[in-house]
């Protein structure tokens, strides 16, 4: 192995079909419990995705093996054209250009919100250039810029783990931002988010729309509505796709409304 | 114990009050020229009586006493018995022990067992039988034969024969040293090797050791068979071995599997409590000596109790006055702990001394039982394995079976939780506490039938517990009983062939490689829980 | 039922409760409501007993239990759904039910009633695995579960509905309304999702900064001024 | 000052505390003695107790402080050779007196120390002439078992050096070795009885202390009695027996300079001063109290380096060394040594004991008298006419 | 945040008294007379000089421990390996001035060897030894370390298997065949360089080595955890799989910091050996390994002036009370740790901040 491995040149993403992601027949085994069922799915260079369905679905599970948090047990992902997923780890699928906000905020507690966002910017991340780093002060723009958007400007000397639970969310969405991934993954963003918050974070997700691809996975039917608005959107189901389609197929889907909506 | 089985010596050699010893036969005993005092006892054995029997017990028993004056008086108690009259009488002034050393003792044990193997009682005959197995001369063969006219007994026949057969290896009639050969064809006696094999090895002029080619033959085929018995004998024997260092491996890091692996405190002091379980058999042992001298072998039931109760005190303590202050900073504990363990010491130090204590076996823990012809298991090992079982199997039953175990799964995973559905989460810390160090505390019973009792006795064992718990995986006990008694079993098979030095060597050296394999350990969590 | 008199927290030397009172009656359902990082968890805590107030008095059925640890309040009859469910990862669904009986004795204390079952099916399937290898959604309807397992007098509820599908959302709507209805309970609810919280609650109280900006009955929750303290 | 102060530096606290202790307690009680006779030239001896707790670099510190901070005038002390080995260079940069009791496995000779524990020559090699001879059991395999460190290491090399010059084969001795420490000789006691099976065999120990017990204990269990195999060891002593049931190692033995079961009227003196004194000093079971060797030594080091400041009329470290050559003393073990003008080691009798049920030895084989210490063992080649400072 | 000095102006300038005063003592010592006002024992000088290095080496366990959170139960080993590799030059510095007066170490003559095993060949060039000071522990860290956070073995079973690490090597140097000296070690040195090694100058110089040694450390370790890296450590240590998601590889970073911390250690077992004189496998055992820990703890970790007020303080009163009260001193150290745990939490360093925040 050399100091090198794993970090693929952030230019090699090759989207000439149009795809930035594909996830074919993938199928994820927990001791004999099937969490993904040869589940098929693919998302367009700027698309915005949501994904829907009920819990234990396996939706946070899909995202999971997009990230390399868990090797399918059959399938394949790619990311582009090349970048087979299966076979990279955890931060060479990171550099390659996907991020991911979890479901539960996953934040560095014992730093300040500024120090999460600095070590989420896109950057080197190796270690030399990590040791003789120097923020520029170009970046210290970004940071602030980032800091107002998640409106904990402020707060940026705060401990990160002093934050209330929606705070929380909002500075892991400010930490995607930093690192300007080319596919980012949203799970449960808006979960225990104020209805106010909730309209804001819809707003950012659409000024995003079209400059990243995005996946978002929500149970709030209002804000789902709302970004996905012409867009697909996909109904997870026992591991498998149930439904596809706008908003409103759907939301009238018989199965759906049986399985997910209810009555 | 010893004076009984004198007793029924005594009676089965036809207790006709025999007028003594001839006092020239005893004299040379007395003196200084160890020759004589070897052929002395050698004659007094071919008297083949009551007398002579009680007389070489006692020697061997050093309950031979001399008056300056040369008179020999065998001493019991308060009483001197004289072997030249048969007159028991109080003690004569200056009498001395007489100076017996091993030669000697082992003289008198061959003269007993040779007389023994007539004596009615089946166990005294066995015995002799057994230790005749391990020497045996030419000369004692018409001794034997006389004895296997008489024997009966399924178990002793066949072992005499083959004594019989080992005895006539020497014999000069080729004849007979075949049939010895062949009739020892089906013997597991390791001593046997080194005659047999002489049998295969020439002289230096070139001429067999060996005159007669049929016995030659006979020889090579019974030296195979014994080769392989003994083969298999040395495996099972290592087997047992890696169980039983399993079991001990297991008892010593059972409480910290515990303490350490369920409530995560780094418990340096793991190992003082261990110690402190030992002192306490000790101290039971002591009380028994002195209040219940008749029941002094069974202390070690009282220590179980005691150990437990006393060890599981000093972890509560603890764990009120130091511990609780700590939980959710696991790594602060090493430090306490090992203050602690600091403290216990030296208390144990000024308390009983620097140095080691007695903890003795007792009698019926001593010894041990002999298989397969060779392998001898002895009794505490044997007892601690039993005791290993039980305690596994009741710990396992405490923390998955009942409401308690489920109580303390659930604090050490969420204490804060555990508090808001209504545990009592400082109780349930004092009694996981308290039950993890009772468990060390019974653990330092074991190790007391093992080895020293000293204030170091549990820095010895404190790397291995941790190694044992963290090798299994942190918080699984099927995983602690695996790894100790994966790591016995791989010490003791390569103990013999690297040597105890390298073999540990080795067994670190495999334990960082197995770790690199499974990073959570042998039973490691898998899956979103495990987060 | 509840008095909560005038209590203040601090966190280090950040204010966190100023001077927070309400009173809850048995059989009703409040809904505490805000903007993100007022302090509504910070005050559900409290009420449990899992943080210390630094002024105040909290009582239950007239017995003042401002000073006493968690599990004596759960023992007095509170049963707490916290934000971030909190399950036991490594108990299995099973055993994180009868964690819910700890406050029962008895034959009581080991059955878990059907009635959950019913609420939560994926549960029973379930019943075996490890409580932390559930999806979200499973976990918080665990939680739920767990909570009224222990047929508590008070149960506060932390944002239940986070990350739950809509039909159990509705589900949880009913039972809430069922356990209302019952009488026998009195519901602190605290609740992002608007309409829920409207749908279900007799009465509301807005925080704002640790502070009681509003509070009424379920009649005036929809008032602009309400909504204001809500807005961004 | 009106004092004279000595060093005591023994080990109160880890590993071998369980050895040193006693060792620190007869030199107070010897000190006491001195002073109840009035001192050395006139002065009292005031004891300078540390604790080097069992760590070799912390025994070079406390050396340092005893003599360049205290100022004692003599150091008695250290019981492994690693812990000798390491206060050396500060005796010697510092020119001042250590006084070592225990036996050890030669190689050395330094003239800021005093050697007042055996050589080789007077304890491996005479036990194992013993075990050889008739009366021994006319032994003709070995099993050489230690510790793995340089005491043990070094004494076999010196006893299989030896043992070939008596036509001992290869073959026939098993030189094994365990770690610091070792608990489970089910293995080894396995191995002995399966080399036993070869022809009459005994197992020479060289094991340290604390694996004695499991040791003797696995031995006894496995049905290995002395009359079979018998074992001699060069480090179980009185002290040692105190923490093990006797019964089942009747009649293996020990070698040493000293034995507590010796009859003699200087010993019986010495042992009732001892008990007295463990009494006095409420030490701990002080009603069981034992003597033993390196407490021997450490009485008789003691009154030699008194006996030799009286002579030299001073305590300047090169007049005492001059003074101590010659030096004699009536001993608990019955002889009067004398401390060799030549390579400051002490003439000392041999004795082999057997080991009784009451855990003290009797006197089996002794030498005549007292035997020259040959610190540099001829056995070892190019040891030759290096016997001298 | 992202801080721009090193230190603060009043940390420098009380980091500047501190070396000034301890680079004093040896100077003092050699320059007034014994009964002078103004002497310093060279009791005293060595003392200082021996705790200078257990600082260093506490320091370099911080950097893992304090800041990657990686628990180190091994450090005794880089330790001894840099004593080691510094003792063989010691060692064959003696020349024939040795008991048997031979070429080779007494112990080598002992064992019959007639020439150099392999592995000490070039040690009489005392550069080569301090390259192997250096090399030695690095390269094991390296190794061991790379196998070990490849496998992502974290938490305690990483300390367990750092501690089996130096448990085996410390039997491996016990057998006097391993060709080290067995658990006598390396003895009686007698010079360095031709200096005498027992020479007041001698002493003095490796004082003053030392003590830059550990200034020198010391900022270098604070330029690194003031460093973006610094940051990427602590989230290493809080959460390793967050930081992977955000692009990091943590494998490097705790590589580079864990070896980093290896070499610091060999080097001050390396100015070590001479000031004591012995280095032996004791130095392996996992005691000693969890004393350094102790150490770190005591003084405050993740604070890297902490650890060094940490080994001063254990270590001056483990010295202090073996001598003046010899059979009670684990009583008292014992109660120092518990109470330290107990009512200082941060270690002696958070006591210090805990005051200055009082005051402001
Ligand atoms: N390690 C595991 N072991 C066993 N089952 C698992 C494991 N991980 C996930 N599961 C199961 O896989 C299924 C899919 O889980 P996943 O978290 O992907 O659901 P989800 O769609 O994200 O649900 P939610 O909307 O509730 O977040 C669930 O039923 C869960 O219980
Ligand atoms: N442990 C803590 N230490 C210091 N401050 C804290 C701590 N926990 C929370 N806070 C702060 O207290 C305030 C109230 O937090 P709390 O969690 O109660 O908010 P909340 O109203 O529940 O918000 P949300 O809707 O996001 O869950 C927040 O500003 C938060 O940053
Ligand atoms: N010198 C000894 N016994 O180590
Ligand atoms: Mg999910
Ligand atoms: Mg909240």
């Amino acid at each position: 192995m050399s100091a090198n491995d794993g970090r693929v040149a952030l230019e090699g993403l090759d989207t000439t079909h149009g795809a930035i992601l594909y996830l074919e027949e993938i199928t994820v085994m927990f001791d004999g419990f099937r969490a993904l069922n040869k589940l098929s799915l693919d998302i367009s260079v700027g698309e915005l995705r949501c994904i829907i369905g009920p819990n234990g679905a396996g939706k946070t599970t899909m995202m999971d093996v997009i990230t390399g948090k868990t090797r399918p047990t059959s399938g394949t992902a790619f990311f582009g054209q090349t970048m087979d997923l299966s076979r990279m780890t955890e931060y060479q699928i990171a550099h390659a250009g996907i991020g991911r906000k979890f479901q539960r905020p996953t934040i560095f507690e014992q730093h300040t919100v500024f120090e999460n966002l600095e070590l989420a910017m896109k950057t080197d991340k190796r270690v030399r250039p990590t040791l003789f780093a120097r923020l520029s002060s170009e970046q210290h723009g970004k940071i602030a810029e980032i800091l107002t958007l998640i409106r904990l400007n402020g707060n940026e000397s705060r401990l990160a783990g002093l934050l209330s639970h929606g705070q929380k969310q909002w500075l892991e969405i400010g930490m995607l931002l930093m690192q300007e991934p080319q596919l980012i993954l949203l799970d449960e963003p808006v979960a225990g988010m104020s209805d106010a918050e909730t309209a804001r974070t819809a707003e950012l997700l659409n000024e995003l729309r079209g400059k990243h691809s995005i996946m978002v996975v929500e149970h709030d039917m209002a804000f789902v509505t709302e970004i996905a608005q012409q867009g697909v959107v996909t109904v997870l189901h026992e591991g498998s796709v149930l439904a596809q389609g706008t908003m409103a197929q759907v939301q009238s889907d018989e199965r759906v409304i049986e399985v997910y909506l209810g009555r | 114990m010893l004076r009984k089985l004198f007793l029924i010596v005594c009676l089965g050699l036809a207790c006709k009050a025999y007028a003594g010893i001839d006092p020239a036969l005893l004299a040379p005993l007395t003196g200084d020229d160890p020759d004589a005092r070897v052929e002395a006892i050698v004659k007094i054995g071919a008297l083949a009586n009551a007398d002579a029997t009680r007389l070489l017990t006692a020697l061997k028993n050093d309950a031979l006493y001399a008056t300056p004056d040369g008179h020999l008086y065998i001493v019991d108690d308060d009483n001197a018995y004289d072997p030249a009259t048969g007159a028991t009488g109080p003690l004569p002034e200056g009498l001395d022990g007489l100076m017996v050393n091993n030669r000697l003792r082992g003289a008198a044990d061959d003269a007993l067992s040779a007389l023994k193997l007539f004596a009615p009682d089946r166990a005294l005959r066995l015995a002799a039988a057994t230790e005749l197995q391990k020497s045996v001369t030419l000369a004692q063969a018409p001794l034997i034969e006389k004895a296997l006219t008489a024997e009966n007994d399924a178990e002793i026949r066949p072992m005499l024969q083959l004594v019989a057969a080992t005895a006539n290896l020497q014999s000069p009639d080729g004849a007979k040293r075949k049939a010895a050969v062949e009739a020892l064809a089906s013997s597991s006696n390791a001593n046997l090797r080194p005659l047999l094999q002489a049998m295969q090895t020439d002289n230096p002029d070139g001429t067999h050791v060996e005159p007669d080619e049929g016995v030659r033959v006979a020889a090579a085929h019974t030296l195979a068979a014994l080769d392989s018995r003994l083969a298999r004998t040395e495996f099972i024997g290592n087997l047992f071995y890696g169980i039983s260092l399993g079991s001990v491996l297991l008892l010593t890091a059972l409480g910290l599997a515990i303490t350490f692996g369920l409530m995560g405190i780094i418990n340096m002091a793991h190992g003082e409590l261990l110690m402190i379980g030992a002192y306490t058999t000790y101290m039971c042992q002591m009380g028994f000596r002195r209040f219940l001298p008749d029941a002094l072998d069974w202390y070690l039931v009282a220590a179980l109790p005691a150990a437990f109760i006393v060890t599981a005190a000093v972890g509560v303590a603890l764990e009120r006055t130091v511990i609780r202050w700590l939980y959710g900073r696991p790594l602060e504990t090493l430090l306490a702990t090992w203050g602690i363990s600091l403290i216990l010491m030296q208390s144990v130090r000024t308390i009983f001394g620097a140095q080691n204590v007695e903890v003795a076996n007792p009698a019926w823990m001593s010894g041990g039982v002999t298989v397969l012809g060779s392998l001898v298991l002895a009794y505490n090992r044997i007892a601690i394995i039993v005791f290993a079982i039980f305690v596994v199997t009741g710990v396992w039953l405490i923390l998955n079976k009942t409401r308690l175990g489920l109580f303390v799964r659930a604090v050490m995973q969420n204490r804060r939780m555990a508090g808001c559905v209504g545990v009592s989460t400082a109780k349930i810390d004092m009694m996981t506490f308290g039950l993890g160090s009772g468990i060390a505390g019974l653990g330092g019973v074991a190790l007391s039938q093992l080895g020293n009792v000293g204030p170091d006795l549990g820095q010895g064992y404190i790397v291995d517990s941790f190694m044992v718990v963290v090798l299994g995986g942190v918080g699984q006990l099927a995983g602690t009983v695996i790894a100790a008694l994966g790591l016995g079993e791989a010490n003791k098979f390569l103990e013999p062939v690297a040597g105890a030095v390298l073999a540990k060597i080795a067994i670190l050296i495999f334990i960082i490689i197995f770790i690199q394999k499974r990073p959570q350990g042998l039973f490691a969590m898998k899956g979103r829980s495990a987060e | 039922m509840l008095q909560v008199e005038k209590i203040n927290q601090y966190y280090g030397s950040s204010h966190t409760l100023r001077g927070v009172s309400l009173e809850l009656e048995r059989g009703k359902c409040m809904a505490l409501l805000g903007r993100n990082g007022v302090g509504k968890t910070t005050l559900l805590k409290c009420l449990m007993g899992v943080l210390p107030v630094s002024a105040g008095s909290v009582k239950l059925e007239g017995r003042d239990i401002t000073r006493m640890a968690p599990h004596q309040r759960a023992r007095a009859g509170i049963a707490y759904v916290p934000q971030g469910r909190e399950i036991f990862a490594r108990l299995t669904v099973e055993e994180n039910l009868l964690m819910g009986l700890a406050t029962h004795s008895g034959k009581k204390a080991s059955t878990i009633k059907g009635e959950v079952y019913e609420l939560f099916p994926v549960l029973k399937d379930m019943l075996h695995r490890r409580g932390g290898d559930l999806s979200g959604g499973q976990q918080q309807q665990l939680a739920i579960a767990r909570a009224l397992l222990a047929e508590p007098k008070l149960i506060i509820l932390d944002e239940p509905t986070e990350g739950i599908q809509p039909s159990i959302i509705k589900d949880i709507g009913n039972v809430v309304r069922l356990l209302r209805q019952r009488g026998d309970m009195a519901i602190l609810l605290c609740e992002q999702y608007f309409d829920f919280a409207h749908e279900l609650a007799d009465q509301f109280m807005v925080l704002s900064r640790g502070e009681v900006v509003a509070s009424g009955a379920q009649a005036t929750m929809n008032d602009p001024e309400v909504k204001r303290h809500l807005a961004v | 000052a009106d004092t004279i102060k000595v060093g005591i530096l023994h080990s109160l606290s880890g590993t071998m505390a369980i050895s040193e202790t006693s060792l620190k307690d007869v030199a107070l009680m010897t000190i006491d003695e001195i002073n109840a006779k009035g001192g050395v030239l006139g002065k009292k001896l005031e004891a300078v107790v540390v604790d080097p707790a069992s760590n070799w670099p912390l025994f070079a510190e406390k050396a340092r402080g005893l003599i360049a901070q205290d100022k004692v005038s003599v150091v008695f002390g250290c019981w492994t050779s690693v812990s000798r080995k390491s206060v050396l260079p500060v005796f010697k940069e510092l020119n001042s007196l250590l006084f070592y009791p225990v036996q050890y496995e030669g190689e050395e000779l330094e003239k800021n120390v005093f050697y007042t524990g055996a050589a080789p020559n007077q304890q491996a090699i005479p036990a194992v002439q013993y075990l050889m001879s008739k009366e021994g059991g006319g032994a003709k395999r070995f099993v050489l078992l230690g510790t793995d460190y340089v005491y043990p290491r070094t004494t076999n090399k010196i006893l299989r050096a030896y043992l070939k010059s008596k036509g001992v084969k290869d073959s026939d001795i098993d030189e094994v070795y365990t770690p610091f420490g070792h608990s489970d000789y089910q293995t080894i006691v396995a191995n002995i009885k399966k080399f036993s099976a070869g022809g009459k065999t005994a197992v020479i120990s060289t094991i340290n202390g604390d694996s004695n017990v499991p040791f003797y204990k696995e031995l006894g269990n496995a049905g290995l009695k002395a009359t079979d195999v018998p074992v001699v060891a060069f480090s179980v002593g009185e002290e040692e027996l105190r923490g093990v049931d006797t019964k089942p190692l009747l009649g293996h033995l020990a070698a040493w300079n000293y034995f507590e079961s010796v009859k003699n009227p200087v010993n019986t003196e010495f042992i009732k001063k001892w008990k007295a004194y463990a009494v006095a000093k409420k030490l701990p079971n002080a009603n069981t109290v034992v003597t033993n060797d390196p407490m021997e030594a450490t009485y008789v080091g003691i009154h030699m380096w008194a006996q030799a400041v009286e002579k030299a009329k001073s305590t300047d470290t090169d007049k005492v060394i001059a003074a101590m050559a010659g030096q004699t003393f009536k001993a608990p073990s019955g002889f009067t040594l004398t401390m060799d003008p030549t390579n400051h080691h002490l003439h000392k009798p041999v004795f082999i004991g057997e080991i009784r049920p009451d855990g003290q030895f009797s006197v089996v084989w002794k030498t005549p008298g007292p035997v020259r210490a040959n610190p540099w063992s001829p056995y070892i080649p190019g040891n030759e006419g290096k016997q001298k400072l | 945040m992202t801080h721009t000095s090193l230190f603060s102006r009043r940390a420098w300038s009380g980091i500047a008294t501190l070396v000034v005063v301890l680079a004093a003592l040896p100077l003092l010592n050699l320059f007034f007379a014994d009964g002078h006002a103004l002497h310093v024992p060279s009791y005293m000088v060595s003392l200082i000089g021996k705790f200078m290095c257990y600082a260093l080496a506490a320091l370099a366990l911080d950097m893992v421990w304090g800041y990657a959170g990686i628990l180190s139960l091994g450090h005794g080993v880089f330790f001894a390996l840099g004593a080691y590799a510094h003792g063989m030059y010691l060692m064959r510095a003696i020349g024939r001035d040795g008991v048997y007066q031979s070429d080779l170490p007494d112990f080598m003559v002992f064992l019959d060897w007639k020439t150099y095993p392999w592995f000490w060949s070039a040690t009489d060039s005392f550069w080569y030894c301090i390259a192997l000071v250096v090399l030695v522990p690095g390269v094991l860290a390296f190794v061991f370390g790379f196998f070990a956070f490849r496998s992502r073995i974290k938490g305690v079973y990483f300390s367990i298997i750092t501690q089996a690490m130096t448990y085996a090597f410390m039997l491996l140097f016990f057998r006097n065949n391993t060709g080290f000296g067995g658990n006598n070690g390396f003895t009686d040195f007698k010079r360095i360089l031709g200096y005498s090694i027992s020479a007041p100058g001698t002493k003095a110089t490796l004082y003053l080595v030392t003590l830059a040694a550990l200034a020198g450390s010391l900022v270098l370790c604070r330029w690194i955890v003031q460093s973006k890296l610094g940051r990427v450590l602590q989230a290493v240590r809080d959460s390793e799989s967050r930081l992977m998601f955000i692009g990091y590889n943590p494998l490097w970073f705790k590589l580079f910091v864990w070896t980093l911390s290896a070499v610091l250690c060999g080097i001050a077992g390396a100015l070590y050996v001479p000031q004591v004189g012995i280095i032996n496998p004791s130095e392996m055992s996992p005691a000693n390994s969890i004393e350094m820990v102790i150490w770190a703890a005591v003084g405050g970790r993740g604070t890297l002036v902490g650890p060094i007020i940490g080994a001063f303080t254990v270590n001056g009163l483990k010295s202090w009370f073996t001598g003046a009260f010899p059979n009670l001193w684990l009583f008292a150290l014992g109660l120092i740790f518990i109470l330290v745990t107990r009512y200082l939490p941060q270690g002696i360093a958070g006591l210090a901040a805990r005051w200055r925040k009082e005051q402001a």
